[in-house]
């Protein structure tokens, strides 16, 4: 389905942001990236989305999805491709246009990328409103972003994502920003909707404990350069790299006297 | 057991809520702690956990008084500072001192390191302080080279070192960390952390930690308070709270915390509404 | 400091605004030696001469005006009064503003209250419609143009200085002064001035460039010194009128008021982004 | 909830306006100098000048000749003017208009040029085109309006004549208009010629006007733009497939806007206020001329009339702005 191979990125002034990355996803897949802020992980979700900030370069290496290299491609065509990618943002406050009502901001994607008719949009963003279990889906369509909560607002954008049955979802750090409370609710919501759907995922993020509980594989990642690569069983109960293991003795449990 | 550090008994916070504010008529008052009780013994480290809404921001800033409870009373040290005047309470802020969650707008973009630390003993009067805060400087990991820098020159562990070095430059008896650690990586965070705790071994400080991290509580505090919506649902000890939560709300607090161990279960619990 | 100078000198705006507000800060002090002409006597015989480029005996280099005045010692002679303005009205409104805006902002209550009021009333009618009707009161004469000036434009710096104190007392470094024990007026001496001086500053250097023009305009209408004593203003105003005769008078004495103008601004700007640790 | 904002602002407004009005009031009466003086003929006896103080209600106390004034104010007769020897309020209702067109025009191209300047910046981040639109906008700035209408007069009245330089329309061309709304007016009956004439003479006055406030939005709408094309939403919508182009002008420009306004909102009284300069330097017969004629020949009347016709204006202009900030940010209209 995805496969990076030896991806480099620089920021303006050489500075080295990915060093020769690979990492490989197959369909249905939720493939983790895990590291400290800084490590890259989000820079590599972003270059597969073709959204780098713009004093970002990717300086070698290919992204092939579905068959195709998206770094060769034109711009049109890159958005063509993006028909099978989407995205669940960090931040649920920032990630809903203020000043544009709940249903706009679903259907235009959906009347944009599917074609569909106004009413049609309608109707499957309230179906996907059902899926991701919202209390009363047409009220919440009306609302605007303020008027609903954090947990609503990120069940919002999960739909939204998964509204246009992309193959691949990148999902950046989608629980950082809520209540652990919520964290499971919407841990457990992305989790059952990739498996009904089939969809694979690259999910960023910097806990391990949330890597363990919801990746199939792991990447771990310092300085823009992957130091360890495994299934989660063998990341989690016998990390093979020094960093790895520096970063579970970092981690606090509180069930565990401390040191 | 010598008498508590600090007390505070069935305490009550109002604030005004700036979204119901209606046009001609004062913001409504929107009742944040509804009567709560805490006690924190001398060199004791007490966690103060809750969800977003649950108070504990406020109630941090109720203990050290930058804002006066509407009811409810707190003695610090013996001295009943619940409605104490800003005068009187002067001599006793040296001894209770409070380190901030984002570095970066609790210490003055325009002064250098040095001045933020020293400011504490120069409210004092101390006619040259600059050697005892690089004394706090150093004591708090950071070197005395970096005295002459501004704070957006820093990394954000170094920017919360400078913060601590602050706190504790009037060697005071008490410190209230209010989320000092959320906004670290997990490899800074736990410096940070072994620091707290070697300055509580060296300096016999009391420590209120706020923070919405279970496990970090562990890591530090010897005792636990769980807060929700203005009042305190459970507290005691951290060792037996987490192995056996008596209230609802602590245990689903507990079970909601991923721990980096394979579960696939853990995600189908049936979890109560 | 010295490395703090030499930064100053690589920023191309402090450089170049530096050099305009110079030169007419040396033409305003050399201006008996500079200017080849007595600005006031004139030479009926050479109404509006039109410029000959040179410079010498007898030479109108920038042409003379319809009392046969030489125009570029008019302009050079002008630049006293210009100066004067900028630097004496410049700093009083810097003055007044900034401390009031500091009282609304850190105070807060009653002092707010009030003077926001004042900067409500203040511009609810157009800045220079109130000069002309205050120096028409108080009458014509340099003093009269600055006493306007400070007391309309005080209310630029204090909207600014009030908006950037009420950000600053919501900063945790404020609570953390508290904590640390300091008492108000301390707060607001160590911790809030040192953010507000390079704003004020930079809000001076503005300041000075607005009361340059606010002179241009009192004179052009006639309202400032007395009209045949040297000033841009008065000369924009005999230009106008004589614009498609002699358009040189308008254009060389517009030109002066606006590299003036142009120097305190780029000066200001060049200087905010150097004064502020945060940006360098 | 919008309905008792609006009631808000314009009874905030009342105090202000009552301020101003007793200030202005007493200030001209305080002031040494007898402003009917102007009017005595040459040779008139003392007991004559008394009988015209008495006429104008200028021997008696300042608090009364208020009371007085006010009473009539109400009933919108400001008296007779001084200079002119016509009514006061006659005068202004006829000049007012030019000065409305003008305000106008004036606000339309600086928001227009504004917003463009700020999109193409945006748009072209980084680039030269950034730098350039901060360039323009920077000299813009820098540059007060009373230059640039005097830049104008030289560049396009005298050097390459292609604009009329002074007055509103040309005096030789009959305009046979009702209202003193010549632009509108033309434009709705289509009488082309006519406006077109009107045009050419407002247009230097007008963009001499609005080029300080375009430089004002260009700026600090990019500021907001860049700070919105920051937020996920937009990374969103460019991963939903819409162009960086349309994300700025269907997305982000709304938002942005707000903070827009909220800034550039007191720089559009300034617009206001540079009328009266500018009508003086193109003779264009406004409120603003008038105004200067009025405080030169220290005409009270007309003064005090025309005192309050602003701060009218600007309080309008503030309900106006007010009002956009509820239609920009749905969070003031849905609580």
């Amino acid at each position: 389905m995805l496969q990076i191979a030896q991806l480099s990125a620089a920021a303006r002034g050489g500075v080295g942001v990915l060093r020769a990355v690979s990492l490989s996803v197959a369909a249905g897949e939720v493939h983790g990236l895990v590291g400290t802020s800084g490590a890259g992980k989000s820079m590599i979700g972003r270059a597969v989305l073709g959204i780098l900030p713009d004093a970002v370069r990717i300086t070698a290496g290919r992204i092939r999805f579905d068959g195709r290299d998206l770094l060769g491609l034109s711009p049109s065509a890159r958005r063509q491709a993006g028909r099978d990618l989407a995205l669940i943002p960090q931040d649920p406050l920032s990630a809903l246009n203020p000043s544009r009502r709940i249903a706009a901001q679903m259907t235009d994607v959906l009347r944009h990328r599917l074609g569909l008719s106004a009413a049609a949009a309608q109707a499957r963003a309230l179906e996907m409103l059902h899926e991701v279990r919202i209390r009363e889906p047409d009220n919440v369509l009306r609302r605007y972003p303020h008027e609903l909560s954090g947990g609503m607002r990120q069940r919002v954008l999960i739909a939204t994502a998964f509204a246009c049955r992309p193959k691949l979802i990148v999902a950046d750090e989608p629980t950082t920003a809520l209540d652990v409370t919520v964290q499971k609710q919407i841990l457990r919501l992305i989790r059952d909707l990739q498996r009904s759907h089939a969809t694979a995922v690259l999910f960023v993020t910097h806990d391990l404990g949330v890597v363990a509980k919801i990746c199939g594989s792991v990447s771990v990642l310092r300085g823009g350069e992957i130091v360890e690569q495994a299934p989660v069983a063998d990341i989690i109960n016998h990390p093979a790299h020094a960093y790895t293991r520096a970063l579970f003795a970092a981690t606090p449990r509180y069930d565990r006297p401390p040191p | 057991m010598t008498a508590p550090l600090l007390v505070a008994e069935a305490i009550r916070v109002a604030l005004p809520d700036r979204a119901g504010k209606r046009l001609f008529r004062r913001a409504p008052m929107l009742p944040i702690l509804h009567g709560v009780d805490l006690t924190v013994g001398r060199g004791e480290a007490v966690g103060i956990v809750g969800e977003s809404g649950s108070g504990k921001t406020t109630l941090g800033r109720a203990l050290l008084r930058l804002i006066e409870p509407a009811g409810g009373r707190i003695i610090f040290d013996g001295h009943d500072i619940t409605h104490a005047p800003e005068t009187a309470l002067r001599p006793l802020r040296a001894r209770m001192q409070m380190v901030f969650q984002n570095p970066l707008s609790s210490l003055n973009p325009r002064r250098t390191i040095l001045a933020s630390v020293a400011a504490p003993l120069r409210a004092r009067g101390e006619r040259d302080p600059r050697p005892r805060a690089i004394v706090a400087l150093e004591r708090a990991g950071l070197s005395a080279a970096l005295a002459g820098r501004y704070p957006h020159q820093l990394s954000g562990g170094q920017r919360q070192r400078v913060g601590i070095a602050r706190a504790i430059v009037t060697e005071p008896a008490f410190i209230l960390a209010d989320e000092i650690v959320s906004g670290l990586d997990v490899t800074t965070q736990a410096q940070i952390l072994d620091l707290l705790r070697a300055l509580r071994r060296d300096l016999g400080l009391a420590l209120a930690f706020i923070t919405h991290d279970l496990s970090v509580v562990r890591v530090l505090c010897e005792r636990v308070v769980v807060m929700r919506q203005g009042v305190i649902v459970e507290q005691g000890d951290c060792a037996e709270v987490f192995a056996a939560p008596q209230h609802p709300y602590t245990r689903r607090l507990i079970d909601a915390v991923p721990l980096p161990e394979i579960d696939d279960a853990w995600l189908d619990a049936p979890e109560e509404e | 400091m010295a490395e703090a100078g030499r930064r100053l000198l690589r920023n191309w705006r402090v450089v170049l605004g530096g050099a305009l507000v110079l030169a007419v800060l040396l033409a305003a002090l050399l201006a008996p030696v500079l200017a080849p002409y007595d600005p006031l006597d004139q030479d009926l015989s050479a109404q509006l001469a039109p410029p000959d480029w040179h410079f010498g005996a007898d030479a109108h280099a920038l042409g003379t005006d319809s009392l046969g005045r030489d125009v570029l010692s008019r302009l050079i002679w002008g630049s006293r009064i210009a100066v004067t303005v900028a630097v004496v009205a410049g700093v009083l409104t810097a003055l007044l503003g900034t401390a009031l805006g500091l009282l609304a902002g850190f105070f807060g209550g009653r002092a707010d209250a009030l003077i926001s009021r004042l900067v409500d009333i203040w511009s609810s009618f157009p800045p220079v419609l109130l000069a002309i009707i205050l120096v028409a009161l108080l009458g014509t004469g340099l003093r009269s143009v600055i006493v306007a000036i400070v007391v309309i434009d005080w209310t630029r710096f204090c909207r600014v200085v009030r908006a950037e104190t009420l950000k600053q007392r919501r900063m945790d470094y404020i609570d953390a002064a508290v904590a640390a024990g300091l008492g108000p007026r301390a707060i607001l001496w160590r911790e809030v001035l040192p953010n507000i001086l390079p704003l004020a500053l930079v809000l001076l250097t503005l300041e000075a460039g607005i009361a340059v023009v606010v002179e241009a305009i009192l004179s052009f209408v006639g309202l400032s010194i007395s009209s045949d004593a040297p000033s841009w203003g008065g000369m924009i105003a005999e230009g106008r009128g004589v614009v498609h005769e002699a358009p040189w008078l308008l254009s060389c004495a517009m030109l002066v008021l606006l590299a003036t103008v142009l120097g305190f601004n780029l000066l200001g700007d060049g200087l905010k982004a150097e004064l502020d640790p945060v940006l360098r | 909830m919008l309905a008792c904002r609006v009631f808000a602002r314009a009874a905030q407004a009342v105090p202000t306006l009552l301020g101003v009005a007793v200030l202005v009031f007493v200030l001209l009466r305080v002031v040494p100098g007898d402003p009917v003086a102007m009017m005595i003929p040459p040779g008139a006896s003392a007991e004559d000048v008394l009988r015209l103080h008495a006429l104008y209600g200028l021997d008696r106390s300042i608090a009364a000749q208020f009371v007085l004034w006010a009473g009539q104010a109400m009933r919108g007769d400001f008296g007779i003017s001084i200079s002119l020897r016509q009514d006061v309020s006659g005068l202004i209702a006829s000049r007012l208009p030019a000065t409305l067109e003008l305000v106008l025009l004036a606000a339309a191209i600086a928001i227009a040029l504004g917003t463009a300047l700020a999109v193409f910046g945006t748009r072209h981040a980084g680039g030269g085109g950034e730098a350039a639109v901060d360039a323009v906008s920077g000299v813009a700035l820098a540059v007060p309006d009373f230059i640039w209408g005097l830049g104008f007069i030289v560049l396009f009245g005298v050097v390459w004549p292609v604009l009329p330089i002074s007055g509103r329309a040309d005096p030789t061309h009959t305009l046979g208009l009702t209202s003193h709304f010549y632009l509108i007016e033309a434009l709705l009956r289509l009488r082309l010629g006519v406006a077109r004439d009107v045009l050419a003479h407002m247009l230097m006055p007008a963009v001499a006007l609005a080029l300080p406030l375009a430089a004002m939005i260009a700026r600090v709408l990019k500021s907001s733009l860049a700070e919105q094309m920051g937020q996920d939403y937009a990374l969103l919508a460019r991963v939903k497939g819409f162009s960086r182009s349309r994300v700025i002008v269907r997305e982000a420009l709304r938002n942005a806007a707000i903070p827009t306004v909220s800034l550039t909102g007191v720089q559009v009284t300034f617009l206001v206020g540079g009328t009266v300069l500018i009508e003086r330097i193109f003779s264009y017969p406004g409120i603003g001329n008038l105004a200067i004629e009025a405080v030169i020949n220290r005409d009270l009347p007309l003064i005090q009339g025309l005192i309050l016709t602003f701060a009218v204006l600007f309080i309008l202009i503030n309900l106006a702005l007010d009002l956009s900030y509820a239609a920009l940010d749905p969070r003031l209209r849905h609580g």
